[in-house]
């Protein structure tokens, strides 16, 4: 994969922090407005999307990047999947939302509901990245 | 921690690790994977033995109902999730077992057994669910992972016939799916037991029955009943062979028969008229199964045909609706998961010996390999119903629960299809093991150890699951599950209390 | 507000048949994204705020991975052929169709009608939602805390879909020997 | 209730498309509307009278009627398994148009029957 014009590549890096920024935010906001993990997951996912386009990959970059998104995809999932044990080992239930509630309708309130928010944000974004790479890699022989 | 947890969070936290595990080294995979349903096989066994037919409940998150109405999801296990969660994890054990030899073939072992363990997942919070979008949730982790699965050596035949899966399987996933929206609609619940409350309240009104039309329609497609079954021969045969044993085996009845059993006879309520549906699938899929089949030439196709006609069986048995009838169905499912199971790993055995399926190119195996020779000899008589293998002790019942029940006609058609079946299978041990050995078979070597354990293991399931019969075996296995579909509508009861 | 949404829902219909009518792969799929923010403004006439973040991404996600899919490969539709055959299917389609339409007016004569359906299972999501998970977004409420379960399966739905894909798109599918 | 039968149209339509169209994408689009007819309905069978978004931000009116959060919960779920399971359809299409060359499913039968 080739990368794109000077333009583009300038144009991509200032929009890529801003896009992520923003991920970050719907995935933390979560449970006060709408939007939530997967949302801003996918955000997070085009942020590099972009960036790879922009810049264009070589064999080795590609391969690390597919490791590196097996690697989040794996490690967010089991997040979320220790979230939910973690809940029996602390009041018995599986998915008990056993944080502290807090103060309703704050940032840090709603107990594992954020948390989980944020295991699903790296789930989403490191899957979505990994089919994106995964199916541009992809050369159809000689056809295209 | 409760048991029931087991089935779900052991097999989900193993393949969510597994990408990982695997990357570091690739023999680990075999050990993981063998590891974790044999960790399941003995919980089941555990639960079926504790259990005795009891139900328990087990609320998610700790919402318990909250003025009677449930707010959560919660798992139930009763002694039909019991017999079904026995029967998935002991196939998916011999499987693993199997597949480590096997899928050495074959790249990326860690990919394999990821995507087993997710559908094993699947399969078992399918059969542990009280609510039915949670069901359906399962329902697609295990056909996703069993599309991915059939297409796993991406060749031309499997890709395609993997696509024809996924299309009529996403057809029925939409069909089941928009049968949850009505339904939602009208009672406003999804617990399972719940609905049986609001049913029983407000009749079977034509939109409960619309939304029954559509899992009907779903469900059959997945059971791949006739005439619902154009995605089943050609996906059956192109997967792997521990693949295409568990499809056979065990997925095609708990994504299909277990949903359509669960909905019709504990939230329905069963009625004269879903019974003479049940009951007319069943016997047009065994005729039809078992004609389409006779004149195959292709090993697995052949195997994918006599599937068909064998849920047949199941299903006629179950729509009878008398307890010998459910309990006939019951024992055939289980039958046909062993023993189907079984020749799929011989045919595998024989491909992975000669790399062919065609019965007129192969012949005269069963010097060479004795053992994939003895045991398939073992399931071919217990599919076609000879005593004293277990294949024979179900269609017995079914037939005697049909004579019983006056349906005559349906009691003669079923012993029509056990004698075409044998006769379809005395050809496959005709052109496969006995004849003359070919010339080119002369350096074929019977397949190594672990695979020959594995269909060991199944034939002697095979000989001994007759004794499931014996009183006291039957009251903590079959009797409880037979129990369950015949009370039918007690089941919210169960579940909920009060 | 009906008026409005018969209005999009009949665009909605409009273009699926474009979708699946039109000549050229590349302009089906254009259709399909037609069907697809109609959607999402559906969503938004409907109070699911929710629904229209995520289903105005996924939509872009999937025709980007539709166009590229085509761009890959061709743009050209099948040619369709009709035989003796395609009379006789025809009218037993029409048959089917009618037959459904008419058992689905039927059923929703009887079902609450739009608008008023009763609340059960989420009664108790919608009066005490905030006092019993904290979450003031009832959504995010009923998806990671009363149905977190549900939440798990779909997170797992995507990761098996994306094992699948790194499955099937591998090099090579067997070690030859 | 006539929207109701106009979400059910909208599967059938993607019902034809799977039931007739021969092309490999023509198939994976038929199934997407058979989603969309889906959650659409799910959506609008959880809508209530001048109900609100179920979203609370501290100062509502007394009496406000929210809509029913539970299917909206449900479709968000419905909607990523629909995108998982078309990005596997497409993943398949392509690697079958690399083996066969043509989206034409009557000319990859390499299978019988």
């Amino acid at each position: 994969m080739k990368g794109m014009s000077v333009i583009v590549k300038q144009i991509s890096r200032l929009m890529y922090p801003s896009i992520l920024v923003l991920g970050v935010y719907i995935i933390l906001h979560g449970h006060l407005t709408p939007g939530g993990g997967f949302a801003g997951g996918v955000l997070i996912a085009g942020a590099f999307t972009l960036l790879v386009l922009a810049y264009g990959a070589d064999e080795v970059t590609t391969a690390r990047g597919k490791w590196r998104a097996t690697l989040g995809e794996s490690i967010g999932i089991f997040l979320f999947w220790f979230i939910a044990v973690l809940g029996i080992v602390q009041g018995g239930y599986f998915f008990l939302n056993m944080v502290n509630h807090g103060e309703p309708l704050q940032l840090f309130s709603a107990g594992i509901i954020p948390l989980c928010n944020i295991a699903i944000g790296i789930e989403v974004s490191a899957a979505l990245f990994a089919i994106f790479i995964t199916m541009s890699v992809l050369k159809l022989g000689d056809k295209v | 921690m409760s048991l029931l947890l087991y089935f779900i969070i052991v097999p989900l936290g193993g393949a969510f690790l597994l990408p990982i595990i695997s990357r570091l080294r690739e023999s680990l995979s075999d050990w993981v994977g063998n590891a974790i349903t044999a960790l399941l096989l003995y919980c089941s066994v555990y639960g079926v033995i504790t259990a005795s037919g009891k139900t328990v409940t087990y609320f998610v998150g700790g919402w318990r109902p909250i003025a009677d109405i449930p707010v959560g999801i919660n798992l139930v296990m009763d002694g039909l999730s019991g017999l079904m969660l026995l029967i998935v994890n002991i196939v998916a054990l011999l499987v693993t077992l199997y597949s480590v030899n096997y899928m050495a073939r074959y790249t990326d072992k860690g990919k394999y057994y990821t995507l087993f363990l997710l559908m094993v997942a699947g399969l078992n919070g399918v059969i542990l669910s009280g609510d039915l979008f949670n069901l359906f949730v399962f329902l697609e982790i295990t056909a996703i992972a069993s599309y991915a699965l059939v297409a796993f050596g991406i060749e031309d035949e499997e890709l395609e016939a993997s696509f024809k899966y996924q299309v009529l399987g996403g057809t029925a996933s939409a069909l089941i799916l928009l049968g949850i929206a009505v339904f939602y609609q009208t009672t406003g619940t999804l617990n399972l037991a719940d609905a049986s409350r609001v049913i029983a309240g407000i009749g079977h009104t034509p939109t409960v029955l619309f939304a029954g039309v559509l899992f009907m329609a779903g469900f059959c497609l997945k059971a791949a009943l006739i005439p619902f079954h154009a995605w089943l021969p050609d996906a059956h045969p192109a997967a792997p062979a521990p693949i295409s044993a568990m499809l056979s085996g065990v997925v095609i009845k708990v994504l299909g028969v277990y949903p359509l059993c669960r909905l019709f006879f504990n939230v329905y309520g069963i009625t004269p008229l879903i019974q003479d549906i049940f009951m007319v699938l069943g016997v047009v899929s065994i005729i039809l199964g078992v004609f389409l089949a006779l004149s195959q030439w292709d090993f697995k196709r052949l195997l994918a045909y006599h599937s068909i006609s064998q849920i047949g069986y199941v299903v006629l048995g179950i729509g009878l609706g008398t307890p010998l009838g459910i309990l006939g169905g019951l024992f055939h499912l289980i039958n046909h998961s062993v023993f189907k199971s079984l020749l799929f790993l011989n045919a595998g055995s024989v491909v992975y010996a000669t790399d062919t399926r065609e019965l007129k190119e192969l012949g005269g195996l069963q010097r060479k390999m004795p053992v994939t020779g003895a045991t398939s000899q073992v399931a071919s008589f217990s599919i076609a119903g000879l005593p004293p293998f277990n294949g024979f002790w179900s269609k017995l019942i079914i037939i005697v629960a049909c004579v019983q029940a006056g349906q005559m006609l349906f009691a003669v058609l079923a012993v029509i299809g056990s004698i075409l079946t044998l006769l379809s299978f005395l050809k496959v041990q005709r052109y496969v093991f006995f004849d003359a050995l070919k010339e080119k078979w002369k350096n074929v070597r019977e397949v190594p150890f672990l695979m020959c354990v594995s269909m060991i293991v199944f034939a002697l399931l095979c000989i001994g699951m007759g004794l499931l019969l014996l009183p006291q075996i039957s009251a903590v296995t079959l009797k409880p599950a037979a129990d369950v579909l015949y009370t039918g509508l007690e089941y919210a009861t169960k579940v909920l209390g009060g | 507000m009906v008026t409005a949404l018969i209005l999009l829902i009949v665009l909605m219909i409009l273009g699926a048949i474009a979708a699946l009518e039109s000549k050229d792969l590349l302009s089906g799929i254009i259709s399909l994204g037609i069907i697809g923010f109609a959607l999402t403004v559906i969503f938004l006439i409907l109070q699911a705020p929710d629904l229209a973040i995520v289903q105005i991404i996924v939509e872009t996600m999937t025709l980007v991975i539709l166009i590229a899919a085509v761009m890959k490969t061709t743009k050209a539709d099948t040619v369709e052929t009709f035989g003796k055959h395609s009379i006789f299917l025809g009218l037993v389609g029409l048959v089917f169709v009618f037959v459904f339409i008419w058992t689905a007016v039927k059923a929703f004569q009887q079902m609450p009608g739009f608008g008023s359906m009763p609340l059960r299972m989420a009664s108790e999501y919608v009066n005490n939602g905030l006092a019993l998970t904290g979450a003031g977004n009832l959504v995010a409420a009923v998806i990671l805390d009363f149905r977190a379960y549900d939440t798990l399966g779909e997170a797992t739905v995507l990761f098996t879909s994306v094992v699948g894909i790194t499955a099937v798109l591998r090099k090579l599918g067997r070690n030859r020997v | 209730m006539i929207v109701f039968i106009l979400a059910v149209l909208l599967f059938l339509v993607g019902l034809y498309g799977i039931l007739v169209k021969r092309n490999i994408i023509k198939l994976a689009i038929g199934l997407i509307i058979m989603e969309y007819a889906v959650n659409l309905f799910f959506v609008l069978a959880g809508y209530r009278e001048g109900g609100t978004a179920p979203i609370l931000d501290g100062d509502l009116a007394p009496g406000t009627v929210f809509v029913d959060p539970l299917p909206q919960a449900l479709v968000l779920t419905a909607i990523v398994i629909g995108l998982g399971t078309t990005a596997l359809l497409v993943s398949f299409a392509v690697k079958i148009y690399e083996k066969y060359d043509t989206f034409d499913i009557r000319k990859i039968r390499k299978l019988h029957g």
